[in-house]
């Protein structure tokens, strides 16, 4: 099924101008998964909060993956939690992106040397699309990672489409 | 009241159970038998003059001499008193009586310590590892813990 | 590549019967939901395995560690006392600069230093602020909890000013490493002590407003009054502290009746839990215990910019920090509570053991013994308004 | 109004009581956001309108290449570890230049990497630094989509550089040597130790 | 009868067809409490044989007296049958309780 | 009258065609890749214990067995409000006593306590041994000896 | 044939298909949820008899009330993992033969009995008639009914009040 | 039984015939405009809600989709659409499927006896809110088979909550309904904005078209009856403050926890369509539906599409307001309110106007 997927060799004008109006809902309506490990989430809560309001770019937070377009790792994954991780990752429905946010999920971040309990970096586990820098990141570096993740799914095209794991 | 007096008071009471002591340290200690734990923190709970209600910390060390320590610090909310309280145990058996029967609060901290040091303590309720996964191999805290190179099919080190 | 699942070690599992995973077996009507680590209302990572019997809980298997960051491995990998605070910062994420100072107390009683009075009154301000920083978000969330949404906005509208306050003060917003170690890291900035008062003043009237808007709704009220009361003396012997200790009507503040610093100059009120809308210790009294706490650290800030005197905020900030061979307790009061540090030293530049003993970990594991037989919207007030930070549970 | 104690009341008043207060306390309620819904919005639109920093802010790291004189110091400093550098000693027949703040360089600096990644930004490097050549700025929107790319590289120098001063370097010890095994020798008496040595770095690094 | 009027039968639904709709159903609903074990099938099956006489009222009520009185006695019959399925749940909860089953047999088993 | 329900039955058809064509719509805009991992029930990230599908306590099953009760007494009580103002005073004695009966019967269940949530008292935990009092208030900003 | 019959069969076919499921169903979950539509049928069938009110107050009582009862009975007592979720029937074989001859005759006898019938009244809305009526003629049923549906009110919650424990 | 087959082919065209009768296009046609208008409000809907609640909490909202994001709901929608569909291996797959329709169904099928204006009534039965009422409880059907079948703790509590919370406030909202039918005498909304017409001052809320006498001893009744029947009905459309089975800070999502893509799509549609319906249901029995208050002055089928609308929404926005204001209920706390709240006073209201009307 999913009649349309994976079905297209190369794009005619047709298929690019309905790629484009599927691909502007998709990046215009990315609903984020409730999820926020450590102190990274609390600029992710601070970032959907009045000053910053990351639902202008239509984000929306909703609790359960199934329901949830992008992934926000913010925080420390640890190694308890990373299997918990990639289940979530796993039972989000596709379309499905993943914003590293913050040095922790990048790659450790403080804790790549001694951390015997933290995972070196989200994408060990799952696939990350945009890597937001910082400890915490801003909530403005925030809405940036957000627009890139736009500008990718921007660019993405019926013909192929993202791999799954 | 001083921490002289607990410790005669203690020394009255239990003899030989307490160990050693070091009163004139900022923060006076004394070092308990490990075995003689339980009945030792019920009478230092309970006495009137004691009253040592509130246990502000539980910590295990490892004093890298093949020693694991636990130290204890009470407070008592009635008289406003402090006291430290410090068991040994040699790492290869490390086997102290658990209080938390006697503080409710012990319990969490004694499993912290049975996960980070790898502490046994007798009588507690429910030892299980309680900040690493269940199977999660060693005991981080201890000073020759060498960090696993794969957990669960995930690489560790970076 | 992780294995794609993980098996449960958990649990035993046999055909229709099933354990929790402390082994106690299910009764028929029973059924074993896992709260978290993903659940809006767990505050973070924490994992609640709740036995549900139709709505009712049961029982409560509180599983931390889900943030386990090994704060007390790296304090003793550092190469120098210094290099511990940005991990004590990243300990209770919220309260960094509560983090902060207790470490670098301990610290200083280590070395037997003394700051100049201008850090303390710069620590007592920023404390202060973070204290209220660190209150609104717990009523925020605990609004969100109670299925109030809008609280927790207007609450992080006015945190953000605060946030304003500290990033002018050190650049950072959330994770400041100021407090040093006999010292800070900078002085306050030009026209700090205005924006400070300006905010006071801002500040002031939005209290009423969320009083207004959630305290003192009938709804809320019914929500929270007479919902896991924690007694007096249980409270104690589990150890709880802050306002978790305070709402049970223990008239206890470590700011005042085990004084560090300058409080014991100012003048201002311990709150406590009076069950006003129901019993002591509900959790209507640990929430408006916060609430009137914001108002006191106001009146603390407003006293100490009044009163803050000139002088270098790094002359006593050693060169090199190489304590004799010992160990000190120190404990702060952190908006969480009682936030202690065991530190041992052994002669050398880098502590050879540091526990930290924080006020959410203690807190949390009163938790299951309060909610035994309540509903699962009460488990969620309930831990809501034991204002844990998992960061700090876990470190 | 609100702190009439719930004892005092019969089970009929209390009834109506709730009532009555659920209503009216709603309704406050109410009016408040029905006042908000017109208060100005607070939101800081980003992408069009941006923030102007403090000057302390603490964002992303700069290394002004040109002052760093290779002390090592910051490296020291950073509790995370995760700056990386790699000196070449310079010859004495070089001259490296002196930096802005007047120190004298005398190291090649082939190597200078922070992983920005792994940064904490805790600024505990900046301190130390005797050349304030690494900074902390206020850029922060600086999102990747590898993670390679958050590893930074500072230094100027190319490889072919980095190639002839390992091989000066290599001639000069040699010549040291030479000379050292002739002086050697020569006389019993030892050489003078060569004059390019900088002084290791301290071990710790007292803020500030 | 033969095929065609049977045909031509079918195309014209009258009371017949409402009491065969109605037979049938009744039958279904016998057949749940003959041999369904579960007191809340059973129950299930009683819901089925009331509407079965339901529709023959009702169906009685338009074509033969063309009054309102069998709708009355409908209603009559829905009131009873939320009365007993009220009464009958509650006692299936409190067997449950005393028995912890629903089975027929087995609380024929259990209460000796 | 039938075409008025026969224009009910549309809005039924017509819901029901368009949910249908709603979900055919996706069907062929959509990815399908399942995997067993994704169609695990989802349970906060752990793996579920257990099933849902298990006894479950309806704490409100008295209060359905009651809602019963009043659902049909609506039933009934629609017809005659609809004729209620035509037959006038007789209209509301009759049905005054039909609702007081039944309100009888509410006030029964009321007092009995039906009509509230099958909930056991929470559980207040306790310390095993009586406390002595704390003193308090403690007096203010005097140091504790240390 | 006209639109009626079409209708008549496809509600009729409704009623017995689900009402089949509902007896047939090995999953009792089924069982109650198919219910849902053989009452739904037979709610049309009310229709097409002319009774309005009727076929409302059985969508009203029936499905919003009964059968939510009835579900929850059965989640409150059936635990649906693995095989206890089948429940078991008994006596299949004579219980078949019984109901199709029961089903026999009764159809039989339906068809062949040629029944009174008057002239189709006209159609129009029932409910205030059944107001009048039940005020009226049969205002002493209707005053009955109310007491029992009193005593059903106490019985119910009688006997399903749980105990109260000590 | 060659001829039965015979027969049978022969009657394909007989129905096509009969389908194609005019009047059952007529039909479908006069279905269709309701199920638009679920569209046009949902959006409409879902961009006020947000909006409204940003702007409640001093922020903005949609800023990039179109003029200050107006063109979010389509983005959403449209994003819906493509969204993989997951059914979990271990749900009861046929239910899972089954649950959306009869939610969509239960909630659509009440649309047909809405007069949207005094000319256009999906049907004109004359049993209206009765039948609506009923309909309703088609959904609360749906809820449990898509809690239960789901197969998922979450979700079952939730459909538990909700099947608790609609069976509850059935008896309010009906009882309240009583009141009006017994004030205006017939259970067809359009009669009853018929009734209505002519002004505010004849609205039930204000005591309806009666002598003034009456009127004042009737409106304190009426009004309770409909603040109690609106607050009954947001809890039947799980609003907040009763917005327990989806209590987020709970329950997850509640009972569309396991929903994806477009199913969960339409379980929303659904809930901002119950929204509308119940604003609308109180509306037309207590501010006149589709009637001007300005008596004759703007009056008309076409504004009173323009009038049921607004007050509609008007009532719609209400809800949306009291959800960013108020916390959420517990649910035993919701059956109090319910049960020994509004039940009581409903009664006492019915034996008051039941006085009032025939002295
Ligand atoms: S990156 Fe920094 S701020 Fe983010 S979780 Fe890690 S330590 Fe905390
Ligand atoms: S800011 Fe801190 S973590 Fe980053 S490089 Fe400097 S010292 Fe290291
Ligand atoms: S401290 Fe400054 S001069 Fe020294 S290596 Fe670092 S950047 Fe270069």
């Amino acid at each position: 099924m999913g009649l349309l997927d994976y079905k297209f060799e190369n794009s005619n004008v047709f298929i690019t101008s309905v790629e484009n109006l599927l691909n502007w809902a998709r990046l215009s309506s990315l609903f984020q998964m409730q999820f926020g490990l450590a102190c990274c989430a609390i600029e992710m809560m601070a970032a959907s909060a009045s000053n910053f309001d990351i639902m202008r770019f239509g984000v929306i937070p909703r609790a359960t993956p199934r329901q949830t377009d992008v992934m926000i790792v913010a925080g420390t994954v640890t190694l308890k939690m990373a299997s918990r991780i990639k289940r979530l990752y796993d039972q989000m429905a596709e379309p499905r992106y993943v914003i590293s946010m913050g040095s922790c999920s990048n790659c450790g971040g403080p804790y790549w040397e001694h951390g015997y309990h933290v995972l070196k970096g989200v994408d060990r586990v799952i696939p990350v699309d945009v890597y937001v820098p910082g400890c915490p990141p801003r909530p403005e570096a925030l809405l940036e990672g957000i627009m890139k993740l736009q500008e990718k799914v921007r660019k993405e095209s019926l013909a192929r489409k993202k791999q799954i794991v | 009241m001083t921490p002289q007096e607990i410790h005669d008071g203690l020394k009255a009471k239990f003899g030989d159970a307490v160990v050693e002591a070091k009163l004139d340290a900022p923060q006076p200690w004394i070092r308990i038998a490990p075995n003689k734990m339980k009945s030792l923190c019920f009478f230092l709970r309970d006495d009137a003059s004691f009253q040592l209600d509130y246990m502000m910390c539980l910590s295990g060390v490892d004093y890298n001499d093949g020693n694991l320590g636990v130290v204890y610090h009470l407070f008592s909310m009635v008289h406003k008193h402090k006291i430290v309280l410090k068991a040994n145990c040699p790492k290869d058996n490390p086997l102290v009586q658990s209080v938390s029967e006697v503080w409710g609060t012990a319990n969490w901290h004694e499993r912290e310590a049975y996960d980070m040091f790898g502490i046994q303590f007798d009588g507690h309720p429910d030892l299980r590892r309680i900040l690493c996964p269940d199977d999660y191999p060693g005991f981080p805290l201890r000073k020759d813990f060498k960090v696993p190179e794969f957990y669960n099919g995930m690489k560790v080190p970076y | 590549m992780i294995e794609s699942r993980v098996l449960p070690t958990d649990y035993v599992t046999e055909p229709g019967r099933f354990r929790t995973s402390t082994g106690k077996t299910l009764k028929t009507d029973e059924m074993i939901i896992n709260m978290g680590p993903q659940h809006p209302s767990t505050h973070g990572v924490l994992r609640l395995e709740i036995v549900v019997d139709g709505e009712i809980v049961v029982d409560v298997i509180p599983h931390i560690g889900y943030l386990h960051r090994c704060f007390e491995k790296h304090a003793e990998h550092m190469t120098n006392y210094q290099q511990v605070i940005p991990y004590a910062d990243r300990m209770d994420y919220l309260a960094s600069m509560n983090n902060d100072w207790g470490y670098a107390l301990a610290v200083e009683k280590l070395l037997k230093l003394e700051v100049p009075p201008r850090v303390e009154y710069i620590r007592v301000i920023m404390a202060e602020l973070q204290r209220i920083a660190s209150h609104l978000i717990a009523l925020g969330t605990f609004g969100i909890d109670m299925g109030a949404f809008t609280p927790f906005l207007w609450c992080f509208r006015d945190r953000e000013r605060i946030l304003d306050l500290f990033e002018m003060t050190c650049g950072a917003r959330l994770l400041y490493n100021y407090i040093w170690v006999g010292g800070v890291s900078h002085d306050l900035p030009a026209r700090f002590v205005e924006k400070a008062k300006d905010f006071c003043k801002y500040f002031k009237p939005n209290i009423v407003e969320l009083n207004n808007l959630l305290t003192y709704n009938e709804i809320f009220i019914k929500r929270t009054a007479n919902v896991g009361v924690l007694p007096k003396d249980v409270a104690i012997n589990y150890a709880c502290s802050g306002p978790m200790l305070r709402g049970s009507g223990v008239n206890w503040d470590l700011r005042r009746d085990d004084p560090y610093s300058m409080y014991n100059k100012f003048e201002w009120d311990v709150q406590v839990g009076k069950g006003e809308m129901g019993q002591v210790g509900d959790v209507w009294d640990r929430y408006i215990v916060k609430v009137r706490e914001m108002e006191q650290s106001v009146r603390i800030i407003e006293q100490a910019l009044a009163a803050i005197p000139e002088g270098n905020v790094q002359q006593a900030i050693p060169k090199r920090i190489r304590p004799d061979h010992g160990e000190v307790y120190v404990r702060t009061e952190s908006p969480r509570g009682e936030l202690g540090f065991y530190i041992v030293s052994d002669g050398s530049t880098s502590p050879s053991r540091v526990k930290a003993r924080s006020p959410a970990f203690v807190n949390l594991s009163v938790v299951p013994e309060i909610a035994h037989g309540c509903m699962i919207a009460d488990l969620v007030a309930i831990v809501g308004s034991t204002d844990i930070v998992l960061g700090e549970v876990d470190r | 109004m609100f702190d009439i104690h719930y004892s005092s009341l019969t089970a009929v008043q209390t009834y109506f009581r709730n009532i009555w207060l659920a209503l009216y306390t709603a309704l406050i309620g109410m009016r408040l956001t029905w006042r908000h819904l017109f208060t100005p919005a607070v939101t800081i639109q980003y992408p069009d309108v941006k923030l102007k920093l403090p000057e302390r802010a603490r964002n992303r790291l700069y290394v002004n290449i040109d002052d760093c004189i290779g002390c090592d110091q910051c490296s020291m400093a950073c509790p995370v570890d995760c700056i990386t550098i790699e000196t070449i000693k310079g010859t004495p027949d070089q001259d490296l230049g002196t930096t802005s703040t007047g120190n004298k360089k005398r190291l090649h600096v082939p190597v200078f990497d922070i992983d920005i990644a792994k940064c904490c930004y805790c600024g505990l490097c900046v301190y130390p630094c005797p050349t304030e050549c690494i900074v902390m700025t206020d850029v922060y929107e600086f999102s990747e989509f590898d993670r390679r790319n958050l590893n930074y590289h500072y230094s100027a120098m190319t490889p072919a550089e980095i190639a002839v001063a390992k091989e000066k370097l290599r001639k000069y010890d040699e010549e040291q040597a030479a000379k050292k095994a002739a002086a050697a020798a020569a006389a019993p008496k030892p050489p003078a130790p060569a004059a390019t040595a900088t002084p290791p770095p301290k071990p710790e690094t007292p803020p500030n | 009868m033969s095929p065609a009027e049977f045909l031509q039968w079918l195309k014209t639904p009258g009371l017949n067809h409402f009491l065969i709709l109605s037979a049938l159903l009744f039958s279904l609903g016998i057949y749940a409490i003959l041999s369904r074990r579960n007191a809340i099938m059973v129950l299930m099956g009683i819901e089925l044989i009331l509407n079965a006489a339901n529709i023959n009222f009702i169906a009685f009520s338009r074509y033969s007296t063309g009054t309102l009185d069998g709708q009355i006695v409908a209603i009559f019959v829905i009131i009873l049958a939320a009365a007993e399925v009220a009464i009958a749940l509650a006692i299936v909860l409190n067997i449950y309780q005393t028995f912890n089953t629903v089975n027929v047999d087995e609380i024929n088993q259990l209460k000796d | 009258m039938l075409t008025e329900f026969g224009k009910i039955l549309i809005f039924f058809i017509l819901g029901a065609v368009f949910v249908a064509g709603g979900l055919i719509t996706s069907w062929i805009l959509r990815p399908n890749r399942p995997y067993p991992e994704k169609n695990r029930p989802y349970e906060c990230g752990e793996e579920p214990v257990g099933n849902a599908w298990v006894r479950f306590n309806v704490r409100f099953y008295v209060i359905a067995l009651i809602f019963l009760i009043f659902d049909v007494e609506v039933v009934v009580l629609f017809p005659w409000a609809l004729v209620y103002r035509q037959l006038g005073l007789f209209a509301f004695v009759e049905m005054a006593v039909f609702l007081l009966i039944l309100i009888v019967g509410f006030a029964y269940v009321w007092v009995k306590g039906d009509l509230d949530w099958d909930k056991p008292k929470p559980v207040v935990p306790q310390v095993n041994r009586p406390m002595q009092t704390i003193q308090e208030p403690v007096v203010k900003n005097e140091p504790v000896a240390t | 044939m006209d639109l009626f019959s079409v209708i008549f069969y496809v509600f009729a076919v409704i009623t017995l298909g689900a009402a089949g499921i509902v007896v047939f169903s090995r999953n009792i979950v089924h069982s109650a949820f198919a219910l849902l539509f053989a009452f739904f049928g037979v709610a049309g069938i009310y229709v097409l008899l002319m009774a309005d009110f009727l076929a409302i107050t059985q969508l009203m009582i029936y499905v919003g009330g009964i059968l939510v009862l009835l579900i929850f009975g059965v989640m409150l007592t059936q635990r649906q993992i693995a095989v206890d979720i089948k429940t078991g029937t008994i006596q299949t074989i004579p219980a078949l033969i019984i109901v199709s001859a029961l089903a026999g005759t009764l159809v039989g006898m339906f068809w062949v009995t040629v029944w009174r019938t008057s002239g189709i009244p006209p159609v129009e809305p029932t409910a205030s008639k059944i107001g009048e009526l039940l005020l009226t003629t049969y205002l002493l049923p209707f005053e009955v009914a109310s007491v029992v549906l009193l005593v059903a009110l106490i019985g119910a919650a009688m006997i399903a009040r749980r105990e109260k424990k000590a | 039984m060659e001829e039965l087959g015979k027969t049978i082919l022969k009657l394909i065209p007989v129905i096509g015939d009969q389908l194609a009768d005019i009047s059952v296009l007529v039909f479908v046609i006069g279905a269709a405009p309701p199920l638009i208008f679920i569209l046009l409000y949902a959006l409409v809907t879902l961009y006020t809600e947000m909006k409204v609640s940003a702007h409640i909490q001093d922020r903005v909202a949609y800023m990039y989709t179109g003029y200050h994001g107006i063109l979010q709901p389509v983005a959403d929608i449209l994003k819906l659409i493509q969204k993989e569909d997951t059914v979990p291996d271990s749900a009861d797959k046929t239910l899972f499927r089954l649950a959306p329709y009869l939610v969509f169904i239960g909630t659509y099928a009440g649309f047909a006896v809405i007069p949207f204006s005094s000319a256009y009534m999906g049907s004109n039965i004359n049993l209206g809110v009765f039948y609506l009422i009923a309909a309703s409880s088609i959904v609360v059907i749906g809820l449990l088979m898509s809690g239960w079948a789901s197969n998922n703790k979450w979700s079952l509590l939730g459909a538990m909550r909700s099947a608790a919370q609609l069976v509850s406030y059935e008896v309010p909202t009906a009882l309240a309904v009583l009141v009006a039918v017994m004030i205006t005498g017939s259970l067809n909304l359009n009669e009853v904005s018929k009734f209505q017409d002519g002004g505010i001052q004849n609205w039930i809320l204000f005591g309806g078209p009666m002598p003034i006498t009456q009127k004042l001893l009737l409106l304190p009744f009426t009004f309770i009856t409909f603040l109690i029947l609106f607050l009954a009905g947001m809890a039947e459309v799980n609003r907040t403050p009763f917005d327990l089975p989806e209590a987020e800070s709970e329950l997850v999502q509640g009972f569309n926890t396991e929903y994806s893509g477009m199913k969960f799509a339409i379980f929303y549609l659904a809930e901002y369509a119950n929204m509308f319906l119940v604003s609308a249901v109180a509306t037309s029995l207590f501010l006149g539906g589709w009637s001007s208050p300005f008596g004759s002055f703007m009056s008309g089928p076409v504004w009173g599409v323009f009038w049921f609308v607004m007050k509609g929404m008007f009532f719609v926005f209400v809800q949306i307001w009291m959800r960013w204001t108020l916390p959420r209920l517990r649910v035993d706390q919701l059956m109090y309110t319910s049960w020994k709240v509004m039940t009581p006073f409903l009664f006492v209201c019915i034996f008051a106007v039941g006085l009032i009307l025939v002295l």
